[in-house]
């Protein structure tokens, strides 16, 4: 666990801590820091972007982006929380990290996320369908 | 105490003769959800089970899905039960209701984040059950006399319940 | 990386669709690769036809019920998606597992990488033309699938896991038959891993083709042999040993080149490995008495991530559940998710001949790839038509219409 | 004298082509094709006279014999056969011009064939040189100016050659006349082989040879189409290896070694123009490059001094003519539907204009020396001559022959790949929407490309019976050669009729068994777009890209190889002065002519 | 018609569509050409372009985006055609059958005239169904 | 036009004994393919079965292209391949030039692919055009070393064309093999034939997991079977031409037929197993082996041809 104290100590005012357990670290991030905190995990610290999960709560839509450390085995998953359902958006990642770029546009796509600064913004699995379903994965309530 | 309960009128509904999937539940994570039945559940294991010394129940469970807990209830371990119903044959009173023991299990979040906004919320259990027999209420204390049982935090039940029965509570 | 005028260029371009039904491509899948001459200039990748909604699916089954929806994910590594995915449930609350049940596990993955790396080979083999390398690869995988029909009795989708351990025990009294089959393999491999060496005729056609870079394997955070043949260190057995991958001796392939090639050597040598894991599993399993499965009673309300090395790199499985015995959110991320993006990278500005075994050097299987994804299912009328039925009515057809 | 029938085929184009100047298009139409009927029946008339001639002043100017009039007949024939083509559809602000210069053209044409004496000789050479250019103003792509300037550098420095070359045969054989007949020099001394040499840089700029090909590629593309079928794609061929044709049989006296070089020449330029053929992406150029690489054949045919190598390079000349006109009328054709000659922006219009696909295709098939084909029996006898060489050769010249008749055969497989490239980039592929409306084919432009084709077909089928015997074998008596032997087995009868045979049978099966359905592309499930297609400009990238072609191709795309390009360099760097003197004007070339036909009087 | 439909049923071509299945069928299917198996005894062969195709093998439940091209490619087979369905997903669905994105009735999109059970089905299987398939033409 | 010669085209060594020899050894080639990869392999008459069950499929024309081309092509295929089979099977088995000499030969030979590449392309389909494209690459690879290795027993021969001197020469002076330079163009000549087969590792412009069958991918039906059909004609007709200028022809008497089943079939083997021990390459490689390998070898031979040797 100390592993990863490093990491909250130098980030400890942007980052809102969750869940710490062996090897997990969830923490939450305002949309403004993302790309900084991504920055951090992705350049400097050497992390690799496994994926990324989008998921409708009560609190809005939350995008919880998940990165391996693989030299210590550690996972940073910083969550953003986009209160705003009806239109979430969030600072793309991809300019950053280029394997984002197919998860953000399946978020994108099922869930209607807005990735600002996407560079391809168009759906990833809905194209050339005949019945492309709308927003399918979000609650719709 | 401010806390408003969920108060369901258990004898009110089995009388009422409405399948219990009819009453919808509006609990976010799942497709489908009856948050209902795990209510139900709860209810009818604390308040409603005679708490046997020897669980026929218990007994009767290949999976060993059932347990009895420090209090005195059983419990089912959802990761373990298999949804056969053994126990529902089991229990020679009869308190298991078949459709509570489901083998996809689900869950009431008693509606907290809607009724943090809206003190007045009205959950879709309740608008959705018959008449009287759901209700959101604030309660201050049991009433036994009544058949009023608190359950839990948020849930309060209308139940004959066996321990108060048998002078136990 | 593209811009948006970028692809406007493109458009007047030629462009040969590849796909959806290719025969390169075992699955639907669907590639608008741009050419100038048989140059790739651009290549562009449209998936979704093998799009089936796991992730919809999962939150309606119950978690022991999603092992078996996931390993149906797909059938090539069918064992690292229940695998990755039961790791994740016990992340939750950190469940502890039999040891027993631990050899058992990466015994069965083990197995599969080797099955896996072998189909590959072929494919490989048969994509570029040499079915011989074909017919080779796939009879000396027959064993394997041989002792998965010992062992789980099935030669695919072996249905082996649990949370908490495996579901099915290794008859003791059939491991030595089972060492016996992995010897034989030993040898075949050795073999191949010369052909590999010493072929001119195959360097000459995978050597220097498709290269991926260290850098571009990093950007797109590639995973498994693609990215180990590209020099990247990582693989999940090394960085979070689970199971026994800890107790077990065993080395990570790195080569430098990232070119096809250097994929086909790191999989034929993980393949070797594989071979000696599973013997030390085996061995140990004649020892190890005890249960296999952690009866577990519940999954408390939580987030967990669970992992495993697959043939094809890392298997990613996200659950969040909440105290029922279902999850609210699970994710899947397949290994050729990340992966098969790299193609951008490596596809350019090679020959269509090339390119093709460069899309087939990352190995990739594009049903996982495709997994997620729901929709609000108002209607729930499914028209479940009476399988038996349908069988003999149809066969009973052919026979009246001839 | 205007009773003579040598002077006529000359002065009744003339005349016409002087009064068409004031007259409006349609009656020049008519009357071109009037002289052109004329000078065909005289033509047709002086097929068995004998020795022919035109004397003035005691000089023997224009003479007849069966090698002119082989050439003769050619000439006729393909200008008869283009301006079918041309009576309708040449563009129109240029179209009084073109009927102006057309008779011109063949009056200079038929001007050098008869020549006898050299003087006219040259007279003629030149002004035909002169037409080339004034043809080649009439183009209007950007880079006409350009391209005419390059011409004009070429043909009319290739005249100050020839006219060197004629001093210098004048001087080496003062006794004799001014006959071009009957010099027979041998090449002995330094001064017999500049002279030679002069005279093949002459013949060589003419027919397209290499290395004094250049200006055909880009004078097919900046020229009306009509003109480049007529000029570098037939006529300027049989006036080079006209010449040629007469410096090794009576100009001079060749041994072994003049032969290997000639023909080694020959094998460069078919080998150099396939493969530059192979990259073009513009139709005319592509075609330009094509005969270039033609010319090739025709040189080691005529230069390796095997009589039916000779013979061959002779038949090779004149069906050469046939189908690459062929050819180029067709490209035209398809220019003036689509407006385009761009391969890249063509395809798939073989079922939009089937009849024109249809000649076009045996056009190539001819080119790239498929039987029964005419292409093929004038290589065939150009290889067997080649054999037959060989076989009396010392072992080093075997080689040294050997590689170059490789390297002939190769280039008809390279031709191959070429036409396939621009079969399939024009008329095959995919085909598209935009081409659907397009307009239909007029009349005499099939009739004109038809004709080609047959004749394709004809040569091919009854080579021996047709032109060999009645045309090339009596010009080779004439020059005092023995008829050729074949030394190999070619029945192009028998094999048209077993494969016919087993052709229908074949077909016979498919129409027994047939059950036909109509459908779309298959690509693996998706629509067939227009965007999925496959161009065919880029069949060769490989072969660009190869090491050490690459290279090649690079400096040959910077222009390194093209003598035009390197002497004005050279001259750039040199002497700035020169390149003042020539802005490439037409009144500078005359003066050109002017002070050589000084010198050469002075010399006189 | 019954000589060649025995010519028909000894040289079967195989052309194999997949339709959103987990891979396994499809899998099993080339395994069926392989050294164990060997079709090709049989005069089976799996080719690359439906027009040369006498049997479709169809594999998965299709989905909504593949289902179209499916109808299209057995729309450009030339007939006589045989559609064989592998494995339980077309046949029934399996696990995936509540999805949202799968075609339920799979007979919709294509005329299945044969199926062959299994998750995936064991090659035996399918050989057996193949034979079925010969005896038929066979007569 | 002699009614001997109909028998010649039709009967032997024409159209039915090319096809059904084409079609037996076709079945010897899968089989001997099968058994090096452990499988059984096909029937005996598959390739029977296989043509005559193509003939009865439907034949699909595609809407917008050049029907008659498309039909035409496999057929002058047809045509040619069973000229080129009378005209080598006339000489080797009479020992009588028809038709044509080896100039005539080769030329006709270019006619095959031509026809694959005008039939292919006039669909419009682009892997049909791709593997046209690949064709005609792989023609100009592989024609500058068969031109060379043809001129080797033109050279040996004492510079003669026709099939029938170069046959009787080495009747009087032993086969060409039995020379260094015959030895080295036989070699080449057998990886000519492969290219001109389109058999693997040549495969390039059929290449099935690339491209589709390529030029073929359209094609279903009656006009497939006769593409099938031409293709198992050439394994009877480059094997025969190459007996032909190298193995000194036929002697049916006696022993003679042992032989003539051994230089075929020994051809035959040869080619199965360079077949099946190599991987498709790719074009460029093609040409490159053809063009920088191969054809400096061919050159050599010739010299050394030249040479006598
Ligand atoms: S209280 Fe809310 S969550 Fe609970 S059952 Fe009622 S509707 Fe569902
Ligand atoms: S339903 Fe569940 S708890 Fe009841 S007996 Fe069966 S397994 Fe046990
Ligand atoms: S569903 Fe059927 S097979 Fe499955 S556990 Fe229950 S009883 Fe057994
Ligand atoms: S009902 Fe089922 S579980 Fe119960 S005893 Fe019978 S077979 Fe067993
Ligand atoms: S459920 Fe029934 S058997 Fe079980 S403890 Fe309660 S009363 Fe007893
Ligand atoms: S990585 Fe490939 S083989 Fe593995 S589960 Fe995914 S699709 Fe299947
Ligand atoms: S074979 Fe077994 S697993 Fe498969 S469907 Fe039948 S009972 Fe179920
Ligand atoms: S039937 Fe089973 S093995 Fe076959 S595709 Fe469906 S899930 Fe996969």
């Amino acid at each position: 666990m100390a592993d990863y104290q490093e990491f909250i100590n130098e980030m400890g005012s942007k980052i809102k801590v969750e869940i710490k357990k062996k090897r997990r670290l969830y923490f939450q991030v305002k949309n403004d820091d993302i790309l900084e905190i991504i920055d951090h995990l992705f350049n400097k610290m050497g992390c690799r972007l496994s994926t990324a999960t989008a998921t409708e709560t009560y609190n809005g839509v939350e995008a919880l982006y998940h990165f391996s450390d693989d030299k210590t085995g550690n996972y940073y998953c910083p969550r953003v929380v986009m209160k705003d359902k009806e239109n979430p958006e969030m600072n793309s990642i991809t300019p950053i990290v280029k394997g984002a770029e197919w998860i953000e546009r399946e978020m994108a796509e099922w869930w209607g996320i807005k990735f600002i600064g996407h560079p391809r913004p168009i759906p990833l699995l809905s194209r050339n369908h005949p019945k492309a379903p709308n927003k399918p994965m979000r609650c719709g309530r | 105490m401010g806390v408003k309960k969920l108060l369901i009128n258990i004898p009110k509904l089995m009388e009422s003769n409405v399948s219990a999937d009819k009453i919808e539940c509006e609990y976010l994570f799942h497709r489908k959800n009856e948050g209902l039945f795990s209510l139900l559940e709860i209810a009818q294991f604390a308040s409603y089970c005679r708490q046997c010394k020897s669980a026929f129940c218990v007994d009767a469970c290949p999976k060993e899905a059932l347990e009895r807990q420090d209090n005195g209830t059983i419990k089912r371990f959802n990761m373990r039960c298999v949804g056969c119903k053994s126990c529902v044959l089991a229990c020679p009173f009869g308190t298991i209701l078949p459709e509570t023991i489901n083998y996809v299990t689900t869950k009431c979040d008693n509606c907290l984040n809607q009724l943090k906004e809206n003190p007045d919320y009205i959950p879709l259990c309740v608008k959705t059950a018959p008449e009287g027999t759901f209700k959101m209420k604030e309660m201050k204390d049991e009433d036994p006399d009544k058949k009023l049982f608190f359950v839990g935090k948020y849930l309060a039940v209308i139940n004959p319940n066996w321990l108060q029965k048998e002078g136990k509570k | 990386m593209k811009t948006k005028s970028n692809l406007k260029n493109i458009v007047n371009k030629n462009q040969i669709p590849l796909g959806p039904f290719h025969p390169l491509l075992e699955e639907a899948e669907y590639f608008n690769i741009t050419v100038d001459g048989e140059t790739v200039v651009d290549i562009d990748m449209d998936t979704g036809w093998m799009h089936r909604g796991h992730e919809f699916i999962s939150e309606q089954k119950t978690f022991t019920q999603s092992i078996y929806l996931v390993e149906r994910i797909c059938g090539i590594c069918s064992t690292s998606h229940p695998l990755a995915c039961v790791h994740a449930v016990e992340d939750v609350d950190n469940i502890e597992i039999p040891l027993r049940g631990r050899y058992i596990r990466t015994l069965v993955g083990e197995l599969e990488r080797i099955h896996s790396h072998l189909l590959w080979v072929g494919l490989a083999g048969h994509f570029i033309g040499y079915d011989t390398v074909w017919m080779w690869a796939w009879k000396y995988r027959e064993p394997v699938l041989q002792m998965f029909e010992i062992i789980s009795g099935n030669r695919n989708h072996y249905g082996m896991l649990r949370v908490g351990g495996v579901g099915k025990d290794v008859d003791p009294a059939s491991v030595p038959e089972l060492n016996k089959i992995l010897d034989t393999l030993d040898k075949k491999m050795d073999m191949i891993a010369k052909i590999a060496n010493d072929d001119p005729v195959l360097r000459s056609r995978l050597v220097n083709v498709g290269i991926l870079s260290k850098k571009d394997a990093i950007d797109f955070c590639a995973v498994g042999p693609t990215s180990r043949a590209s020099g990247v260190r990582g693989d999940i057995r090394k960085d979070e040993p689970t199971d026994a991958y800890d107790l077990v001796d065993f080395n990570e392939i790195i080569t430098k080149n990232g070119d096809v090639y250097d994929k086909f050597v790191v999989r034929v040598l993980e393949t070797l490995e594989s071979i000696k894991i599973c013997r030390q599993c085996l061995n140990k399993l004649k020892i190890i008495d005890g249960p296999i499965l952690n009866n577990v009673k519940e999954i408390s309300a939580g987030e967990g991530i669970g992992r495993y090395e697959a043939p094809r790199g890392e298997v990613f499985h996200y659950v969040r559940t909440d105290g029922t015995n279902r999850p609210i959110r699970h994710k899947v991320r397949a290994p050729s998710y990340n992966n098969i993006p790299t193609f951008q990278a490596s596809c350019k500005g090679i020959p269509i001949a090339d390119a093709l075994i460069t899309l087939a050097g990352v190995d990739p299987c594009y049903c996982c790839t495709e997994r997620a994804i729901r929709v609000t299912d108002k209607n729930n009328k499914k028209n479940n038509i009476d399988l038996l039925k349908l069988s003999r009515d149809k066969t009973s057809n052919i026979r009246g219409n001839f | 004298m205007l009773n003579n029938n040598l002077l006529l085929l000359i002065l009744i184009p003339l005349a016409i082509s002087f009064l068409n100047i004031f007259l409006p298009t349609i009656l020049r139409k008519i009357l071109v094709f009037a002289t052109l009927v004329v000078t065909s029946i005289i033509t047709i008339n002086l097929f068995n006279a004998n020795n022919e001639t035109f004397t003035l002043f005691s000089n023997t100017i224009l003479s007849l014999d069966k090698m002119s009039y082989f050439a003769l007949a050619g000439i006729q024939l393909l200008s008869f056969i283009i301006l079918i083509f041309s009576l309708k559809g040449v563009e129109n602000n240029i179209q009084k011009q073109f009927f102006a210069l057309y008779p011109l053209t063949l009056a200079f044409s038929n001007g050098v064939i008869l020549s006898e004496h050299s003087f006219s000789f040259l007279i003629f050479w030149g002004l035909s040189g002169l037409t080339l250019y004034l043809f080649n103003l009439l183009g209007k792509t950007k880079d006409t100016p350009k391209t005419a300037k390059k011409t004009f550098l070429i043909i009319g420095g290739s005249d100050a050659f020839l006219i060197m070359g004629l001093a210098i045969v004048w001087f080496l054989n003062p006794g004799n006349s001014w006959s071009l007949l009957s010099t027979n020099i041998p090449l002995v001394d330094g001064l017999s082989y500049t002279a030679f040499f002069l005279f093949l840089i002459a013949s060589f700029s003419k027919a397209g040879g290499f290395p004094f090909h250049t200006w055909v590629p880009d004078y097919s593309k900046d020229s009306p189409v009509e003109s480049v079928a007529f000029l570098p794609a037939s006529l300027d061929k049989l006036l080079g290896i006209y010449l040629l044709a007469r410096m090794v049989t009576t100009l001079f006296e060749i041994d072994i070694l003049v032969n290997l070089i000639i023909v080694t020449l020959g094998a460069i330029t078919i080998i150099i123009a396939a493969m530059m053929a192979m990259i073009q992406n513009n139709g005319r150029k592509l075609l330009g490059y094509s005969t270039i690489s033609q010319v090739g054949y025709m040189i080691m045919g005529i230069g390796s001094g095997s009589i039916l190598a000779f013979a061959g390079g002779l038949f090779h000349m004149i069906n050469h003519t046939i189908y690459k006109s062929n050819l180029f009328l067709a490209l035209g054709s398809v220019e003036k539907r689509t407006g385009t000659n761009e391969l890249n922006k063509l395809g798939g219009l073989g079922k939009i204009m089937p009849f024109t696909f249809i000649m076009a295709l045996i056009g190539t098939l001819s080119t790239s020396g498929v039987p029964p084909f005419n292409g093929f029996f004038s290589k065939w006898m150009i290889y067997q001559g080649i054999i037959e060489k060989t076989a009396t050769l010392t072992v080093g010249y075997q080689i040294w022959m050997l590689i170059c008749l490789i390297l002939a055969i190769f280039g008809s497989a390279l031709t191959l790949a070429v036409f396939i490239k621009f079969i399939h980039a024009i008329f095959l592929g995919k085909y598209q929407k935009k081409f659907a409306k397009i307009k239909r084919t007029p009349i005499n432009q099939i009739l004109a490309t038809g004709l080609l084709s047959s004749l394709c077909i004809i040569f091919g089928i009854w080579a021996v019976k047709i032109p060999l015997n009645n045309f090339i074998i009596p010009a080779l008596q004439d020059l005092g050669l023995s008829a050729p032997q074949f030394i190999g087995t070619y029945n192009p009868q028998l094999i048209i009729l077993l494969f016919g045979l087993t052709f229908v049978t074949g077909m016979i099966i498919y129409l027994f068994t047939k059950k036909v359905k109509f459908d779309n592309n298959y690509l693996g499930g998706m629509d067939a777009e227009e965007r999925f297609r496959i161009l065919g400009t880029e069949f060769y990238n490989e072969v660009k890209n190869m090491k050490p072609l690459n290279t090649l191709y690079s400096w040959a795309e910077k222009k390194y190889f093209d003598i035009y390009d390197i002497t004005t360099k050279f001259t750039n760097s040199t002497a700035k002065l020169l390149q003042q003197a020539h802005p490439g004007q037409l009144h500078l070339y005359l003066l050109y002519i002017v002070v050589g036909l000084l010198i050469f009087l002075l010399l006189i | 018609m019954g000589w060649y439909n025995k010519r028909l049923a000894k040289s079967l071509w195989v052309f194999h569509i997949s339709g959103s299945p987990c891979n396994n069928c499809d899998i099993e299917i080339l395994d069926l050409i392989t050294p164990k198996y060997d079709v090709e005894r049989l005069g089976i062969k799996l080719v690359g372009s439906i027009r040369h195709a006498d049997v479709l093998l169809v594999t998965g439940v299709f989905n909504e985006k593949v289902a179209p091209k499916i109808k299209k490619i057995y729309e450009q087979a030339p007939k006589p055609i045989f559609v064989v369905a592998i494995g339980s997903c077309p046949s029934s669905g399996t696990v995936f059958k509540n999805s949202y994105n799968i075609v339920e009735n799979r007979e919709s999109v294509i005329p299945i005239d044969m199926y062959i059970p299994g998750c995936p089905p064991k090659p035996e299987a399918m050989i057996e169904g193949v034979a079925k398939l010969m005896e038929k033409l066979n007569g | 036009m002699k009614l001997e010669y109909l028998f010649f085209i039709f009967i032997f060594p024409g159209i039915l004994f090319t096809s059904i020899l084409g079609l037996i050894i076709g079945w010897v080639d899968r089989k001997v393919s099968a058994r090096f990869t452990f499988r059984v392999g096909p029937p005996f008459l598959q390739n029977f079965n296989d043509f005559f069950k193509l003939l009865g499929k439907e034949a699909t024309l595609i809407k917008n292209s050049i029907h008659s081309l498309f039909i035409a092509a496999p057929f002058v295929a047809f045509g040619t391949l069973s000229l080129l089979a009378t005209m080598i099977g006339v000489t080797l088995f009479y020992g009588i030039g028809f038709g044509g000499d080896i100039f005539v030969i080769m030329y006709l030979m270019m006619i095959y692919s031509v026809m694959i590449v005008l039939g292919g392309a006039s669909t419009g389909n682009i892997y049909s055009s791709i593997g046209a494209g690949r064709e005609v690459k792989l023609l100009i690879g592989d024609e500058l070393v068969f031109i060379l290795v043809c001129l080797v027993p033109i050279i040996k021969s004492g510079y003669q064309l026709n099939l029938e001197s170069i046959i009787n020469f080495q009747a009087s002076n032993g086969a060409f093999i039995g020379s260094a330079s015959g030895i080295l163009a036989f070699l080449l000549s057998i990886i000519c034939i492969q290219a001109k087969m389109t058999m693997q590792p040549f495969d390039i412009p059929e290449a099935e997991t690339e491209i589709v069958e390529g030029p073929l991918m359209e094609y279903s039906g009656p006009p497939l079977a006769f593409w099938k059909l031409n293709h198992f004609m050439m394994y009877v007709i480059f094997p025969f031409f190459l007996i032909l200028i190298f193995l000194g022809g036929f002697n049916l008497t006696g022993l003679g037929i042992l032989w003539f089943i051994l230089k075929y079939v020994g051809i035959v083997v040869v080619m199965i197993i360079i077949k099946n021990t190599n991987p498709r390459i790719r074009t460029d490689t093609a040409l490159n082996f053809f063009w920088k390998y191969a054809s400096p070898i061919g050159l050599l031979a010739i010299i050394l041809a030249i040479l006598g040797v």
